[in-house]
Parts: C-alpha cells; structure tokens; sequence
C-alpha cells in the first residue's frame, strides 16, 4: 500500500466529487450563508419569508449583481476598477437624459451601453497598450467622471421619465425584470466564462500573462475586450439602477464601487487573478441584500448594522480560506 | 422606540394647537469680523460653500444665491465645495477662498463644531460669514438664515402624518445617517412634539439609508414587508428617502395604504403627488433659502443688518424676522401639496 | 534537405549586453540540433528570436526558405514553431488539460470548448511522456517542478509542431524521466520534426543529436555532425579550455556530528527520517519524483516545521519553527525552484546576494552599502556569474548565472549545514565542476552538507554516502563505496516495480 | 534607497519636475498661492493624509493595500471622545490608548492577513466596513466636544511659527525614509513586496515584517485620528470617510507599484505635495472643486503615463 502511492499519487485519474464540490466552494458557502439566514430569520419573524421580501431581497441588488458580472471578468484577468461607481451614475444619467429629452426609449436603453463599452476600452487601452497599472488608470477615471458629473448636472433631479422607459418595473412572470436580468446574464456568462475560448482566456491572462503571451494570446487585445465587456455590463446596470424609481438623481451613488468589488471578492473571485465564477459575486450581490434585509427583521439596531457587516463578510472569507486550504 | 441619534440638546416641541411660543428674547451671540473694511454698497465677492456640491438640493439653493447676487447688481457670488458631505474638505474649501481673499462667505455645515475653528478664521479675516440650512457655533458666523425652526419641522411632519394615518398609526423612518445634524435634530423634535401632542402614535423603527436612491428604496421596501399591514406611513427625511420611500409604496401597491410623508423637493415628488400617492411633502423653499442668505450677507457687509436687529429686509421676500439671537427665519415649513406641487421647479 | 527554419547572421542586445552577435544557425525536418554553450552564452536568446519572444536587432530569419518576421510568439505558432521554454510558463490556477491546450484548444461544433477532447487528448500526450500519474484536472499549481516540466512538454508537443525548440527540458527532470523524454523526441524525429535541443547534459546530446552548434559569449563558434566530435571537444569548445574533472571529490576527514534527525516527519509527507551528517561529510538524496526529497528539506529548514521526531545540532535538540531560524542556527537551503523559492528577480544582484544577510552588513539595523556592494563583488568574481555588475537585475541574467547567485548568497552566509536541491540543474559543465569543487572545498572546511539531485551520477560522483527516498521515507542507505548506479538505481526503482505490481 | 534605484530615481524626477511646473503654473494664477502662511496652512491640512501615506508606503511596497486606515481613523477619534468624556480619563491617557486602539485595529488586520492567508484588499476591504461600523455603534451618533486649549495644540496651534502637526509629519517622514532606504527592515519590506516566498526562503521573517506594517498602519491612522479630532475640535463616527483613496492616490502618485516591490518615501511626500497644491492652487485660481477632482484625476493617469514611458530602463 504504501509503495503503491509513490507512483500512482492521491490523484486518481478523473476529479473526485468533493473536490469538485470544493472547486466550486465559495458558491456553496454563499447559497449556504443565504439559506442559513433566510431559515434563522425566517423563523423570527416568517414574514421575511414572504414572496414581496424575497423578490426585494433578489431584485434589491440586482444591478449590482449585474455590474459584479463585469468586475469579475476584470479581476479575473487580473485587473480591477474603482470607477465603476462612477461610471454607472454617469450612464444613468445620460440615459435619463436621453429619456426625458424625447429620443427613443431603445435609444435610452442602449446609448449607455455603448458609452460604457467605448469609455471603458478607453480604460482597457491605457491598461494593455500604455501599461499603467488598472488601478491607477481607474482611480484616475473615478476623479474625472465623478468631477465631470457634477461640472455638468450639479446633481439636478430627472423627472417626467416616460412610463415606458421604466424596464427595472417590468415585471414577467410576477418577477421582477433585474432579477431577471441577473439570473440570464449570470448563468449566460458563468457558462460563456467555462466553455468559450475566449472565456478560458480571460483566466490564463490573469494567471500568468508571460505564459499568455507565448501561448499565442494577444494580452492587449483580449485585455481591452475584458474592460469593453465590463464596461457593457456597467451600462445594463445603469439602466437597471436608473430605471428603478420614477426619478433619477444626476450624482454618483456613494460607495458603489465598493460594494461592487465587494461582491466579486466575496463571491470568490481571487483578487491577485486567475480564478473565480460569476456565480459567486452574484450570490455575494444576494447575499448582500439579505443581509441588510435581515438586519432589519431582526431589530438590530442600525448602529451596529454596519459592524455586521463588516464582521459576515470577513466570516465568509475565512470559511473559504479554510476551505482552500483543505482542497490543498 | 426611543430615539438615541443626534446630539443631546434639549427638544423644544410646539404647542399643539400651534400657538406661537412667546418670543424669548436673546441678545445677539453671533460673531464680528474683525477690522472689516468697508464695504457698504461696494462690489463684493461672495462664496457659498455647502454641504457638498452636486445634489438638487444645494444645487436649488446656489440658483436661490445667484439670482440674489442678480438682483442685487454688486455682487460677484460663486458655489464651490466638496463632493461628498465631509467635514474635512468642506473646511479645507472655506480655508482656500479666505486665503484667496473673498469678502463673504456663506455656508452649510457639515457639523457645527467642526467648522467652527475656519469660519473663526476668516471672521478674523475680516470677512463677513453667514450661515445657512446647517448651523455653526453661534459665534463663528455672524447670522444664521434659519429655513424653518426644527420644531416646526417636527409638527409640520408630525401633524401632517396624524392626518393621514390616524392619531393611533404606526410609522417608521427612513433617514440618511444618524449622524447627519439637521436630520437628527428634527427627529428628536418629532419624536418630542409627538409624545406630547400624539402620544397614541406608534414609532416602529428607524433605518439609515445614506444618500443613496436605491438603498433607501430597499429599505422603505423591507420596512414595509416586515411590518405589513401594521406599518401606516413612513416619513422620509432626506430629499432622497422621500421619493425613494414613495417608489416603495407604489411598487409594493400600497398606495393610500402607507402614507408617505417627508422632506422632500418638488420636482422629485411630482410623479408620486401626482398620482395620489403622496399626499403631503413638507419643505421650504431652498431657492428661497439661497436668496435670502444672500441678501443677509450683503445687508450685513453694508452695516444695515446689526446686532441687536429685529428684522432684515430680503429683497423680494420682503421683511424676515431675527430670532434666537442671531437667527434669521425664513418662514414656516412649506407643505406642498397636489394642488400647488405643479408650480415649483426646483 | 532544405532547412526549415533558419537564422542567418542574428544579433541581440539587451541595454548594452550583447547576447547574440552575428549567429546563424538552421534545423531540418528529422533532425535534432543541438544547441550548446556555457551558461549565459545565449541559447535562450536564441531561441527566443525563433520562437518570437525577441525580435533581432538585425539578421533574418527563414522559414522554408521564405524571409518572415515575428513579431509575437503567436506568429512563431502559426509558422508551426512550439517552444519548450526554459523558465517555466504556466497557469498556476488552470488544469493540466488547459494548460496543454490554451490557445489551441479543440472546439465542438458550437464553437465551445471540447472539454472532453481536451482531457482525452491530454491524457494521450501525458501518456506518451509515461506521465500516467498526472492527472489531467489537476490544479497545475498544485503540482512539483518536475511535474510541470512534463506539462510543458505535453503542452509543446499538443501543437503538432513542425518545429520543436526545447530549452533544457530535462533540468528538472530525474533519469527516468530524461529517458522518456528523449525516447519521445526520437519518435517525433523520426516522424520529421525538426528539433531544436539545449541541454547541459553532455549523455543525452551524444544519445539524441543530430548535429551540434556551440555558442561562446554570443557568438557562434561552430556546428559539427555530432559523430565528427568528441565529448572533450564540445566542452573545450563551450568553455574555450579543456574541463579536468566533474566530479573533484576530495577526501575528507570526517568529523563530528554537526546534525542529526531522529524520526522526524512533517504530516504524511515525509515521515521517520533518521539520519546524521557530520562536518565534512556530503550526504547525497537519490530518490524519485515526488519521492518527498524536498519536503524533507523544507522541513529541516523550517518551512513545513516538523510534525514528529526530533532535530538535533550539534547534539543539542533544536525546534525549528522558521527558515529565518533555521538560517541563524547556520543552515542554509539552496531551493530546487530558483525563480520563485531562490531569487527576488527584479532586484539587483546585490541586493540579492545580501539578502539573507542584512544582519550581518548592518550597524544598528542600518544597511552598509560600501560593504554590501564589496561583498557582491567578491561573490560574482568567486562563483563566475556572467554579469554586468553588481547593479543587474537579476531577472535579465541567463538561468545558469541565476543559479549561481543562489549558491553565492548561501554559501555566503557561512553555514554549518548546507542542504542543496538540484544544485547544478541548469548548469554547464564548467560551471559545474566549478560548483563540485566547491563543494569538495566546504566540505573540507568542515560543513555539513546535505544534496538532493535527480543526476544520479552526481550523486554518486560526489556523495560520502547515499540515501535513497521513497515515499517519504528513507528505504536504503549507501557508502561511498558500494554506492553505484545498479545499486542506487536499484533502490529508487524498486518501489516503483513494486507499484506498478500492486 | 533601494529596489530600482535608477528607475525610482527617474519617477521622482519626472514627479519633481512636474511639480515645479504645477507649481510655477498655480503661483501665476494667484498671487496668493505662494506665500509662507498658505504653504504651512496647506501642510497643516495635508497632514493626516500625510501621516497615513507614509506607512501605506510600506504597506503597498509589500505588495498590499490598506482600505480600513480611513475607518479606523474614524473608531480611534471615536475612542478618544468616549475614552475622556464617558469613561472619565485623564486625556493624555485617553490619547494614547485610542492610538493604541488604533494599532491594535492595524494588528487584526495584519493578523487576518498573515495567519489565515486572507488578501489585504480584501481584509481590509471588510475590516472598513467593521470599524466604521464599531466607531457608529460605539459614538450612538454622538460627538464629543469641549475638549480642554491645551489639546487644540496638537491640530491647530503652531510651533515656531510651524503647525504642530506638520513637525510631527516632519518627523515621521525621516523615520519612514530612513527605515525604507536604508534599513534591514526595508530591504524586507521590498524583498516581500517582490517575491514573498523568495524572501521567506531567504530567512526573511515575512509575516513579522506584516504583521508589523500593518500594525503600524493603525497606529499611525490612530495618531492621524488625535490629530484631526484636535483640528475640527469635535468628534464624529464618518470622520475620514474616503481617506484611503486620497491616501492611495498619494502614494501611487508618488511611484510606488501597486503590485509590490517598489516604492520611496520621497515619491509618496512628492505626491503628496503635488496633489495638495493642485487642490489648493487650483482653488486660488478660482477652479470649482468639481473641475478639481478632474484635474487631479488627469494628472495622475498623466503622471503614471510619463514616467512609464520616460523611465523605462530595461527591465522589460
Ligand atoms: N531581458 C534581458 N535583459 C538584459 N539582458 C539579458 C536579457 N535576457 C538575457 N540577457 C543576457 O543575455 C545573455 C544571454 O542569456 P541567455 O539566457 O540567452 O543565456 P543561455 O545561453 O540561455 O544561458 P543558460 O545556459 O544559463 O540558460 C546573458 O548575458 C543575459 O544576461
Ligand atoms: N503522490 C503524490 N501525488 C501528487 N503530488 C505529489 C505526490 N507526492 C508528492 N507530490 C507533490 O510533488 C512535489 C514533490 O515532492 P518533493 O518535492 O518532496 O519530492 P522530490 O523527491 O523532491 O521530487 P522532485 O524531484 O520533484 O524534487 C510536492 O510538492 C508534493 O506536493
Ligand atoms: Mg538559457
Ligand atoms: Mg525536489
């Protein structure tokens, strides 16, 4: 037995189930976190279970979930971007201008879209081509857009947006369109993400870029593509955000980006590159929301809201470190 | 629920038949500039530095200065501040424009004591210093233009929401930080004018959602699903909560269910005011506010606004009254309703 | 036969460092060439250029006669060029099979990736490399040095190359993997690749090489038919002097015990190891991959602290708890993954040399510059590292002087114990039996000195005596005298037989 | 002085130069800019920023991140106020412990980063949100004022015509310079920032070097806490929101990599002027704040671009 393991070592020639179970860990931590929760709060207070909260608790950060999409990727290829925040409140606005100014809805819903994929290749450019580090390029961008923001609108309200402009209410099904938008965009990236070329990519720059580029990927390109990607789903998530109330402050929502970031780390996406899913930062997105959800059904009182936070987080953190260190 | 937020002044509820308090009168507790020149009816250059630049709010405000400064013809008025409601860098701004040299400066502050040390600064400038919507130490600034008493605000907001949802209703807040000042003041005196005038009200909660749309809309939304059928209206403190916490209602159907009552700018209202949804939004006029700082300001560079004054005349607003010491007042709340919501744009 | 690929006149410069000056070279379909050259000579260069990493300051490069210009590894792939780097590139997180196909994976209809055809295919190439062991879904960065140099070679080979440039693949391999490999390359020889081959190892050049060119210093010194050349004219031609000896091992007295293990095990990586080295004394490992040689190391020098057992210096127990502690008891470890585990690589020599002893250099924990820099000096003039000076980064130095600086900055410590792994992997033969001599020297000083190495005959050239790991466990134990490779080899292979009967 | 001497050297110089320039451009602008009083009123204003980016020098050159030293700002200014007023100490005793409180938030930090191998940006990407939350649960949304003269010393008295402050950030960038230039300590903190294992198998106490760094991060964000609190002469639980991403800004203004292994202190202190004139200089000049935050923005990436393409030295 024992001179059998030299030379047929512990790995056996196809992936065991629990390894494939913890190759997906930090996913089942979070669903596992959410269940936890929703039962513990359930049972104080079984409203919390009711279909109006659920539905808040996944429609709550839907488009957050959906800009976590995007700063996956970007971390993923190794990469991050502290303008998000910015970024989205810009789109918002300029897709509520464009609303109430009497262009055509389609034209509302797009134009931020397209906006955000042309601002963030720009991003992607100086990133790959100018080789400035991501987070000093979007730092920078955080400044400017946030500066440029308020030098334009000073904040005003968008009122008067047309009925039909207002995609975040639609509902199908009795859901909520994010929700929608979130569970579609996940499940189509996460599998886009595992069986795409250009998906697998996305993960070989941020493991090792020398070894990228000899393995014949054009890192610049396919970087500037990832921002451009990211940048797109920035601007879903605007036209979710701004679509949500029937008015639409011209600002930059404070701490966006954190939260954003937040969601992909938490959602198990390795900071340094090279690994993670999308379905962990949207599961982290819900979690989110259940979190501030519960916090409430449970009275705890709002001084302390955001130390729990803080405190779940880092709990859900060091149950995937553990984690991994078993997989090891 | 006790409210615990804010500081630790001593709430000073209306009578509840609404009856003025008599006048307590206060000799002046403002500050002076020292050596300031003379400027009476000379150019001037005024900078208004608020509590953060880019939200409507303050963005109403600094029209309400500007149109002043119009007006007025010898004034060369600017807006300028930070971008995030913080202390630090609001005093930073106000330190540049005293060394760049201005001859007024109007303000919002972020907190009173923190400001203090600066606005102290440039009274020793020689600059003339009023404040506006958020107070100072009183002796840091000369005048302080007072949009409504916060025991005002307390029973406009109170009273209003007892109308609608019935002198036995529970209610809930939604507010930005417990730490903001004016916000936590008013709250403190609602809670005060209501344990005095409607003392069956029953305050469920209160949940903090910064200045963030879709976060409040979270929270007026998880307000209104824990609570069911037990939660009669929610107030909203913030120009932000309000629609937000109004969008919560509509999108849950509980239109004419939930009251929703709050401080709030018109524009922001209309859709829901509009739609019955909301029946009464509590706010003064911030242009106005703007433009009567304004005039302050300049009356007091022209020496015309003294301690000791009773009134001050405000261009077209005509006569404000001097309270407190060294306060302006504005006037009362103003309550828009459906009727009249339609003639503002701000 | 017409080349298929070759350089005709190619230099090379890397601010101010003329790596390549005017080199021709060519490879034909079904031949394997060899590339050789002292330590710093150029051939990864050279192979960059083919391979598109570098393109040439001037010189042209022809493939099928055609002039074309790289100017990305990408075109060198499309051109049917596959490199076998010499610093390993992989995805740490991805698995085997990915690592093998990235850039070429095979597609289903859907355009998607093929997923089972990509392990399937993985599987075929690992076997061809008798790498049955490695598992296709295995975390490449869960893997030992060796075993990703076997991924790398399946990696070059999945890209049915016309061209086949490898770059001292079997450094990191033992003997029985070298063996593989080279049958591997025969086959795909015979099969009409044309293969480019660097090695420091004089055996499998004569075992495999069609021809041979020798580089010195950037230049070209010459080809030959390999039949047309002796073993001590390729080396005089590499070095530009004859080589005496490689293997000086000198007699020594032995002296004390200087350290001792008792039973000592790290979980279940390697367990009950006893055994002492006495001052003066070279104790060589032999063992095969995996065998748990470097997990042993690792837990002398306090990088997996022992779990069980003892370790004894100088008779007395010491707990070893970190490599910081283990260097201040005087023993220090020469890692078998220099790139990671040895060198900072974009600091300078220097500041690399002086590392583990900033203490030393130090007044009141400010450092000595005038000494550091003395001290850099001395120790690039004692072990010959081919530099521009103290300040070069150590990153732009070629993996043989790297090496070099990793022996230099623990010798430099003056240790007591001074556990080597793989000390000469990437070493030429003059530098070789330069580092051999060295050792034989610090051993007469009176270290102690424990060497892990997969060359067996430089375990048994320079050994006082042999253990052989297996498993994690020592199986057998040899002195000098019956140490030799039937015995050894022997030893290592038995437990294999025994698994593959089990 | 260490890592990549001459490329370092080529940033700080592009950093410098373009400093004189920024400076030059702002003293035509205002002829108020350049005067002895606004330079040390500036350097009073900058110094808690100034404080904290020097031991995020360090924290970034070992290739991490520190995003709760605005947060903990916040808890020790918290503490401070709740040390003297409620539980009655002696102030100078309530400096310290609430300093140390800081260090102890720096030393969690630091032990979540080197014991359970968490990524810095994400521990403290949850710690910012934990000590804000404790500093708000802890105040009630209380502030704490009436503190006695002496204390206003500290943040806006002045000491031989020189703000207190800007003696002791003085002081503390010789320390930090001296410590990352020429010490052992800081070729430790360079090595790990460059490659963490190769300085581990080089005996080089690499979690110590942390666990100390971040430690001292807290510490110095608990020193930046008295100070401010003694400046505005009141405490409040949001004090130094966003004071990471100023910091930050500063620090990787002044040069060092955000991936580790390079930086000086003499880059972050030039960032850090840089920045503070521009927002001082660019207000003279009667720029908004909104044109401001642009402006630095654009100068940042510019800054970044320049010396990339400037100082490339071979290193590929
Ligand atoms: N990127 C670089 N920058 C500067 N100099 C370099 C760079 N790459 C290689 N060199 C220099 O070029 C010369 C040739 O290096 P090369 O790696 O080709 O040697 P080699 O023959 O492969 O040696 P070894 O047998 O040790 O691998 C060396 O002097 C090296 O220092
Ligand atoms: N049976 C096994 N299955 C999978 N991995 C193994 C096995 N045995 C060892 N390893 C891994 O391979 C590496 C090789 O082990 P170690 O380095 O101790 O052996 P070695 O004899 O020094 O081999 P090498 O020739 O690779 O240096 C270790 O990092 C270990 O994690
Ligand atoms: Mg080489
Ligand atoms: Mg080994």
């Amino acid at each position: 037995m024992s001179a059998s393991l030299s030379t047929a070592p512990r790995a056996a020639p196809a992936m065991r189930p629990w390894k494939r179970i913890a190759a997906y860990g930090q996913e089942f931590i979070l669903l596992g976190a959410i269940l936890a929760l929703c039962i513990v709060v359930g049972i104080v207070n079984p409203r919390f279970l009711g279909a109006n909260n659920l539905t808040n608790i996944f429609a709550g950060n839907a488009y957050i979930a959906v800009a976590a999409i995007g700063m996956s990727l970007v971390i993923i290829s190794g990469h991050i971007d502290v303008a998000v925040g910015s970024l989205i409140g810009v789109l918002a606005t300029v897709s509520g201008l464009l609303a109430v100014n009497g262009y055509p809805i389609w034209l509302a819903w797009l134009a931020p879209i397209v906006i955000g994929v042309i601002v963030n290749a720009g991003v992607g450019s100086l990133v790959a081509y100018l080789r400035i580090p991501s987070i000093v390029v979007t730092l920078g961008m955080l400044s400017i857009l946030k500066g440029g923001l308020i030098s334009i609108t000073s904040g005003a309200w968008i009122t008067n947006l047309p009925e039909n402009y207002l995609i975040a209410q639609f509902r199908l099904f009795g859901i909520p369109s994010p929700v929608w938008f979130m569970v579609i965009l996940t499940a189509l990236v996460a599998l886009w993400m595992r069986y795409s070329a250009f998906g697998r990519t996305i993960y070989a720059i941020g493991g090792n870029v020398e070894a990228a580029r000899v393995a014949g990927i054009r890192v610049e390109r396919s970087t500037v593509l990832v921002f451009a990607i990211h940048g797109a789903f920035a601007g879903i998530a605007a036209v979710l955000f701004a679509t949500q109330l029937q008015v639409i402050q011209s600002t930059v929502p404070p701490n966006l980006e954190l939260t954003v970031i937040t969601a992909s780390v938490v959602g198990g996406v390795s900071i340094l590159g090279g690994t993670g899913t999308v379905i962990g930062s949207t599961l982290a997105a819900i979690l989110f929301a259940a979190i501030a959800s519960s916090l409430i059904f449970l009275n705890v009182s709002a001084y302390w809201l955001r130390s729990v936070q803080g405190l779940l987080i880092l709990i859900t953190v060091l149950a995937d470190m553990a984690r991994r260190r078993r997989l090891r | 629920a006790t409210w615990t937020g804010g500081d630790d002044l001593p709430t000073n509820p209306l009578a509840c038949d609404g009856t003025a308090a008599p006048a307590v009168a206060k000799p002046y507790d403002g500050g002076e500039p020292t050596n300031a020149p003379d400027r009476k009816g000379k150019p001037i250059k005024v900078v208004d530095v608020p509590k953060l630049i880019g939200i409507g709010y303050f963005n109403a405000t600094s029209k309400g200065i500007a149109d002043a400064a119009k007006e007025l013809g010898n004034v060369e008025a600017k807006t300028d501040g930070p971008t995030q409601a913080n202390i630090d860098q609001q005093i930073s701004f106000i330190d540049n424009y005293i060394t760049s040299g201005v001859d007024g400066i109007l303000f919002a502050a972020n907190d009173p004591v923190a400001i203090a040390p600066v606005l102290k600064k440039a009274l020793a400038a020689g600059i003339n210093v009023v404040g506006y919507d958020a107070n100072s130490e009183p002796n840091a600034r000369q005048w302080f233009v007072n949009q409504a008493e916060f025991n005002g605000i307390g029973k406009a907001l109170v009273d209003n929401m007892a109308k609608e949802i019935g002198e036995d209703g529970s209610f809930a807040i939604v507010t930005s930080t417990f730490t903001t000042p004016n916000q936590a003041r008013w709250i403190s005196e609602m809670a005060a004018y209501q344990e005095k005038c409607h003392p069956k009200m029953k305050w469920l909660e209160t949940v903090e959602a910064q200045e963030d749309n879709v976060l409040s809309f979270n929270q007026a939304t998880t307000l209104i699903n824990k609570h069911g059928a037990d939660l009669k209206g929610i107030f909203g403190m913030t120009s932000v909560a309000t629609p937000a916490s109004a969008e919560a209602v509509t999108q849950a159907g509980q239109c004419g269910k939930v009251a929703v009552i709050g401080l709030a700018t018109p524009n922001a209202m209309k859709p829901y005011v509009e739609k019955d949804c909301v029946k009464s939004v509590v706010l003064w006029n911030p242009v106005d506010l703007g433009y009567a700082a304004m005039q302050v300001l300049r009356a007091t560079a022209d020496g015309d606004l003294k301690a000791g004054a009773t009134s001050v005349k405000a261009g077209k607003l005509g006569e404000l009254q001097v309270i407190n010491g060294s306060e302006i007042l504005l006037g009362a709340p103003y309550t828009f309703t459906k009727e009249n919501i339609k003639d503002f744009d701000f | 036969m017409q080349p298929i690929l070759a350089l005709d006149g190619v230099s090379k410069s890397f601010a101010g460092v003329h790596a390549l000056k005017n080199v021709s070279f060519d490879v034909r379909p079904g031949e394997v060439h060899a590339l050789m050259g002292e330590n710093g000579a150029g051939k990864s260069t050279l192979i960059k250029v083919m391979a598109g990493v570098h393109a040439p300051d001037s010189g042209e490069i022809h493939v099928n006669g055609d002039t074309v210009r790289f100017t990305s590894p990408r075109e060198a792939r499309a051109a049917g060029i596959a490199t076998v780097y010499q610093e390993l590139l992989l995805f740490p997180e991805l698995s085997v099979a990915e690592n093998i196909f990235l850039g070429h994976a095979p597609r289903t209809t859907m355009n998607a990736l093929d997923w089972t055809k990509m392990r399937n295919e993985a599987r075929r190439l690992l076997d061809d490399l008798d790498s049955h062991d490695l598992d296709v879904d295995a975390r490449v960065g869960s893997l030992s040095v060796a075993n990703r140099q076997r991924v790398e070679i399946a990696k070059a080979l999945s890209q049915d190359a016309r061209v086949l440039i490898m770059d001292e693949p079997t450094a990191a391999l033992a003997d029985a993997d070298a063996r593989r490999l080279m049958d591997v390359v025969r086959r795909l020889r015979d099969r009409g690749v044309a293969i480019v081959y660097v090695s420091h190892r004089m055996p499998e050049i004569f075992a495999l090489a069609t021809r041979v060119t020798v580089l010195r210093d950037g230049s070209y010194v010459g080809t030959s038919d390999i039949g047309d050349i002796t073993e001590a004219d390729l080396v005089s031609m590499m070095v530009g002097r004859p080589v005496d000896q490689l293997y000086p091992k000198a007699n020594v007295d032995i002296g004390a015990p200087v350290i001792e293990l008792r039973n000592v095990g790290f979980r279940d990586e390697v367990e009950d190891i006893s055994f002492t080295i006495r001052a003066g004394e070279i104790v060589g490992i032999a063992g095969l991959i995996g065998s748990g040689r470097t997990e042993l190391a690792l837990t002398i020098f306090g990088i997996t602290p022992a779990t069980s057992g003892e370790i004894l210096l100088d008779g007395k127990p010491i707990a070893i708890t970190s490599p910081k502690q283990a260097r201040d008891l005087g023993i220090a470890y020469v890692p078998e993954d220099r790139g990671l585990q040895g060198l900072i690589k974009s600091q300078t020599i220097r500041e690399n040399l002086s590392l583990p002893l900033l203490d030393r250099i130090s007044t009141a924990t400010i450092v000595n510059r005038a000494k550091e820099s003395a001290l850099a000096r001395e120790l690039i003039k004692r072990f010959g590292v081919r530099a521009r000076g103290p300040e070069q980064r150590v990153k732009q130095l070629s993996g043989g002087n790297q090496q070099k600086v990793v022996l230099a900055k623990w010798v430099a410590t003056e240790p007591r114990v001074l556990i080597m792994d793989e000390p000469t992997r990437g070493i030429d033969v003059g530098a070789k039996a330069e580092i051999h001599a060295l050792m034989s020297r610090l051993a007469a000083q009176g270290l102690a000195i424990l060497m892990i190495s997969s060359e067996l005959p430089e375990v048994l050239g320079m050994s006082d005596r042999v253990l052989v790991m297996n498993n994690g466990r020592i199986v057998a134990e040899f002195d000098r005298a019956h140490a030799t490779p039937d015995s050894v080899g022997t030893a290592m292979m038995k437990s294999e037989t025994l698994a593959e009967v089990a | 002085m260490t890592a990549n001497f001459r490329s370092l050297l080529r940033h700080e110089t592009i950093l410098a130069v373009l400093l004189v320039l920024v400076l030059g451009a702002l003293a035509t602008q205002s002829d108020r800019f350049f005067t002895t009083a606004n330079l040390l009123n500036q350097g009073r204003l900058m110094a808690e920023v100034g404080l904290v980016a020097l031991v995020m020098t360090f924290v970034i050159v070992t290739g991490g991140i520190d995003l709760s030293v605005g947060s903990i700002l916040g808890l020790t200014a918290i503490l401070l106020g709740v040390f003297w007023q409620n539980l009655g100490m002696p102030l100078p005793v309530a400096m310290v412990l609430a300093i140390i409180a800081g260090g102890i938030g720096g030393l969690v930090n630091g032990l979540i980063i080197t014991r359970f191998k968490v990524p810095p940006l994400i521990a403290t990407l949850a710690t910012l949100a934990l000590y804000r939350g404790l500093a708000e649960g802890i105040s009630q949304a209380r502030s704490v004022r009436g503190y006695p003269e002496w204390f206003y010393v500290l943040g806006q008295g002045d000491v031989w015509g020189v703000p207190t402050q800007l003696w002791i950030l003085g002081a503390l960038v010789i320390v930090a310079g001296v410590i990352l230039g020429l010490t052992t300590f800081g070729r430790a903190t360079y090595a790990t920032g460059a490659n963490e294992t190769g300085a581990r198998f080089s005996g080089i106490g690499v979690d110590r070097a942390k666990l100390l760094i971040y430690t001292a991060s807290g510490l110095v964000a608990g020193l930046a806490g008295v100070i401010f609190v003694s400046r505005v002469s009141t405490t409040r639980s949001d004090m130094g929101t966003g004071l990471e991403l100023d910091v930050i800004t500063a620090v990787v203004l002044g040069g060092t990599s955000i991936f580790g292994g390079r930086g000086t202190i003499i880059g972050t202190v030039l960032g850090l002027i840089l920045m503070q004139a521009l927002k001082n200089g660019l207000a003279l000049s009667g720029v908004k704040g909104d044109g401001t935050i642009v402006v630095i923005g654009l100068v940042l990436i510019l800054a970044i671009v320049a010396s990339n393409i400037f100082s490339r030295d071979g290193e590929g």
